[in-house]
């Protein structure tokens, strides 16, 4: 976690600096179908953040040796834009990066039915294009509604959300400052319905019942999360019936 | 560029719009002077110096401006720098991959660049932070969402919109905050050759059909600041000058309407 | 991570593994939360600043520190820096190829660095030469040489036992050596999931077999500092109290005996 | 195009910085079979440029995703020595070498013809010993003959020529100093018969006129190149036919 | 070789600057199957160097334009550890180590059986934790007892040793400081038995009477490096002996 | 380094070759001490320092030396610095590919770096701008453009030409242009073996049928400076002995041939 500093982040009423309560997420919008030449596509905007995902696939793994003869294989890449940052990225994948498309391709594999492509392999793109603390989980949260999109089978929605430690108190959905000068971060994704853990990171200093508080005010935005996922899902069926009532 | 995802455009299709070009018409009906809609996002992304997404049809980029000081160019002490870059997202088409700017992105890159620096758009003289020390550096990083067709030109708008209203952050090297002087406005048009037709504004289809591309960049004045000629087939230099006609009146007619 | 040489575990030894755990034991006969024997070689390469060799049963790593002035990172001008780098040896396993990082590699050494960074193991405020200019670089470097199953623990171990020894060449910049100041002892301890059954310090075979991993580092107070779930399974959240449960009686545990 | 200067580029007489009058060319000489390992190779001397070049195949195109059923495929790569230029250049392709390789292959694969070749390649390599100024179409110019003296059969020779516009006046092959301060560039490539343009770039600032005058003065000296690269090849022939005479 | 100094490192007593006598060896030490995983594997210290070896193979050369349809292909890795040197080095492979890898894999190419195992290659992975001059023939030393101990057939054991000059004398077994500033290296890579070189590199300046000299003493000591080879191998069927015995 | 087009000589030519040298007689009819035709083109490139094309026999490479200023290395702050580079350009054999260097690059740069580099050829400490700041930095580059056999003598007698008549550009920093100090001219010779035959300055078939090769580097007084056994055959001491001495009368005549 970040540096130490002396603003303060929560002031005495527990209002946050950019005025929500501990628990409030930031604003969430998800939106599918945003893509024309994708399988499947989303795009999240959660706070500051701005996420494009687009699914191509299944499609044949390659090169031929990454095949799994039982399953397909998850090929999630999260990448930055140069601008989506503070100070200028270079374009291509870093050593952050590469973990987090690590992660994120192993959470989705948990959720996605992979054992209906053999030799497959479903490639899941998530472009930030703004950056405003929890890329990852945002941009878990729209790759797991893109999936949905391209009409691939799932268990389960994958939920992304984070919990973290600011001034001494445990919060919801860390923010910019909040990521930066808090004392801790826990960023994860669960399934929807059954509550399954298929991402989990956590950095900074929490005690056992610190991160009691913090999961159990995850699991609780779960829900509040998923029904946003369900509703963008709903309104491109809807869209789809509308369209086939309109035939 | 690529082809479809099978690498090949059906007969049928070819075909069709080879039989509706004989009639003077194009696939989807426009005029062979038509550009598709375009619609212009400025400001996409707060956190940028300056951005835009711009939708051309059914092709959808993201331009996003950086500018941040550093070293001038041992030749040119005395102004700012301009880079450009271009990613092929492989989020934008089946077959692109991700990895370093290969062929194409650099082409496209290069040609946008071009267009912008030959144009003299930018006002590099006042980027000058300290002469021969510390100037302003103009990143333009310029992202393909969605690719059907025509990328050049929807880079170039996209870079026009981004660039026309970014701010140079003066106040981090203790001046004030100033808007990037910009002096013209140089637009491209793209076209292509289909049999003897010239066709501007490519979707991907017509790319696939087409022997020869050719970019035509004007600045206000009609004048020609950058050209290009692509792909495997030739022009004759009727062709070239029909081309640079119809950008001439092309660019006239998207600047008016997008950037006045 | 790699599978064995066959890509599988062969079905016999897979049944009798897994039988062996419905009756609440392991494969090599160990507990659920016990390790396997530890061995730490301090001082292995007295050419580093620090350096050890360490054997987690049949794995076997080696970490060496060195310690050179450089510049700071701009936005913390007044720490030293951190760097932690993973090499998977091409001789540690059939599978292992030479070459830069991959995403294994990658992930090892930034869930080891964690532990350390947010348990503030090194005191990089002491290690500044002149505030803003020159600061000490704590370079620590891995080497995998023996695989045979949880390599994040078997790093972590190396790393604070070559930390723990090392010396600031201080002289090279006109004072005294010193003992690189340390204030926590972050211990990993990683864990995997088989069926229901939690298990601490996998080897190979039980990696293999095993459909998640948990890995939670602890400080001496007990406060979790540093977590990673990895693999394509899940946990439930009684899992993960478990494993939390589990690193920090275990975390204890290899503080007292190898680190006092 | 280069950066303002105040040198005069032009004296009162029309008089170049080097000489010549507003339509002259430089110094241009050409070889053939200058290498023994090549299948067909060139040299050119234009100017102070130094370039060599030599073909290879037609030969399988590998690695075979590259292949076209239809029609060998060009793959040219331009490369400059690191002592080629002012200041010593990192050896490997940057980002202007690539693109000058993409346009003259598709020049090439205008001029020859590919359709005799399905799934083979030709491979042309440009190496550029000395630069100054045209590097691009002089290496086209010598690859057309390189290409030639391969024996692989082409529809017509492709002509490099630039014209361009110095103190306000149109120009043809621009020199070093014009380069460099010069006000437009206009580089092409010109299949010498038909007159079909097969590469065409351009940067600076042209009127539509100009551009017509600088497009004569090119195609004007189209044929005076094409002289030359054709008793360049007449001379392998010649050579060849004595030594057949000779047997 | 490296920089004049005036450090003087043979006293005049004929003893150099670590105690040793002109044609004396460092201590070496080597032993066996030190690694679990490998087909067969020594470690080395020979002074202040510390070298494991790991041998796997023979196994399929891959990717399959390597394989060679008469023998085995043998790719020796020589690699430094980031901690191995004063500075800190970089991770991945420099000239020096390419350049090291190829000798010491013609070196051993010609000591293994490589008739017997067509279309495989050999990897031999000689990874320095500690380096102190001497690192590339103190590898083939130890690389040579970890093929003999895979069970990989040899015609004989490769011995690597040094000669150099220092203060104008020739000496055996260069150490860091000799190394650093002395005249002249000359490291060589022997078959055992028959004296054949298989590996020989040099620089520095030596005359054709110094050479002479040099090479003797190294063949020398060729013995009694070959003995401590056959010692540890002779150790692992000592063991292998006992555990059968045991049975 | 690399076979023939068909990746192995035809049996005909191979046997022709060993039939010729049970008679002390070579493929081309030289004598087993005897080099192919030298010719040296010295400033073939004017816009470098120094520059030099090199045929031996068809074997053709050039060399180009560039010198700018720069800073000397932190161990040898008092002496200027010499870097080597060769490409094995695609255009010399069809097995070449263009990319970063490879084993048989580096190694043919290494080795040519070495016999300069050893016998002290250029006065590196009369290469000082600044001492310990600022220092000549003499960049060697050396493309093979046709490629039958024996690169090492070939690039070092280009190398060697190319140097001898380099001018250090000592006016860019303030003083006057000069010729490059040089002081030794070391002289490589390139045997192979061939059965028991050791051939000098082997062409591509007698490379190709050879079983090991040896370089040795000798100045003007007969001392060797730098030797380099390669490919995975072996030598005797005896066939050791018998190339330092070839190598000592060959470099003593072409010396005296090629540069006095």
């Amino acid at each position: 976690m970040g540096t130490a500093s002396d603003i303060k982040l929560i002031d005495e009423k527990g209002i946050r600096i950019d005025g929500r309560s501990l628990s409030e997420l930031r604003p969430i919008k998800i939106e599918t179908d945003v893509l024309e030449r994708a399988d499947g596509s989303a795009y999240i905007e959660w706070g500051g953040n701005k996420i494009m995902v687009a699914v191509y696939g299944p499609r044949e793994a390659y090169p031929k040796h990454t095949q799994d003869i039982d399953k397909a294989v998850i090929k999630a890449r999260y990448n930055m834009a140069a601008f989506s940052v503070d100070e200028r990225k270079r374009p291509g994948p870093d050593r952050r990066s590469v973990e987090i498309s690590k992660v994120i391709s192993e959470a989705l594999q948990c959720a996605i039915i992979v054992e209906q492509f053999p030799r497959a392999q479903i490639d899941v793109y998530i472009e930030v294009l703004q950056a405003d603390a929890g890329t990852r989980i945002a941009g878990l949260t729209a790759a797991s509604v893109a999936v949905a999109a391209a009409g691939i089978p799932m268990r389960d929605l994958v939920v992304g959300c984070t919990a973290g430690k600011v001034d001494g108190k445990i919060v919801l959905d860390l923010g910019k400052e909040e990521d930066n000068f808090g004392q801790a971060d826990l960023p994860m994704g669960i399934l929807a319905k059954s509550g399954k853990i298929v991402l989990m990171q956590m950095d900074g200093d929490l005690t056992a019942e610190e991160f009691d508080e913090a999961t159990t005010m995850i699991y609780d935005a779960t829900k509040r999360i998923n029904d946003i996922q369900r509703e963008a899902l709903a309104g491109k069926y809807r869209a789809l019936a509308m369209e086939r009532g309109g035939e | 560029m690529p082809r479809d995802e099978a690498g090949i455009l059906s007969e049928i299709k070819r075909d069709y719009i080879l039989n509706k070009l004989k009639e003077g018409k194009r696939g989807d009906g426009r005029l062979t002077t038509e550009f598709r809609e375009i619609s212009i996002q400025q400001n996409y992304v707060p956190r940028a110096a300056g951005s835009a997404v711009v939708k051309l049809g059914k092709t959808k980029v993201i331009a996003g401006v950086k500018i941040e000081s550093g070293e001038p160019f041992p030749d040119t002490p005395n102004l700012g720098v301009l880079t450009t870059n271009v990613e092929l997202l492989p989020m934008a088409f089946p077959t692109f991959e991700a990895g370093p700017p290969n062929e194409n992105s650099i082409e496209i890159a290069r040609v946008v660049d071009r267009g912008i620096r030959e144009s003299k758009m930018i006002d590099l003289e006042n980027l000058v932070i300290e002469a021969g020390k510390k100037v302003w550096i103009v990143f333009v990083d310029i992202n393909i969402l969605d690719y059907d067709g025509n990328l050049i030109d929807a880079c170039t708008l996209a870079v026009l919109s981004a660039l026309k209203s970014a701010i140079v952050p003066g106040s981090k090297e203790g001046g004030k905050d100033f808007m990037l002087p910009i002096r013209n406005l140089p637009v491209s048009v793209t076209m292509v050759k289909i049999g003897d037709n010239i066709l501007c504004d490519p979707d991907l289809e017509e790319e696939q059909l087409s022997s020869a591309r050719i970019t035509v960049s004007t600045t206000e004045d009609g004048h020609l600041r950058a050209m290009q000629k692509g792909d495997s087939g030739f022009f004759t230099i009727e062709d070239v000058r029909k081309a640079i006609k119809m950008s001439s009146d092309m660019g006239k007619q998207i600047r008016e309407k997008y950037f006045q």
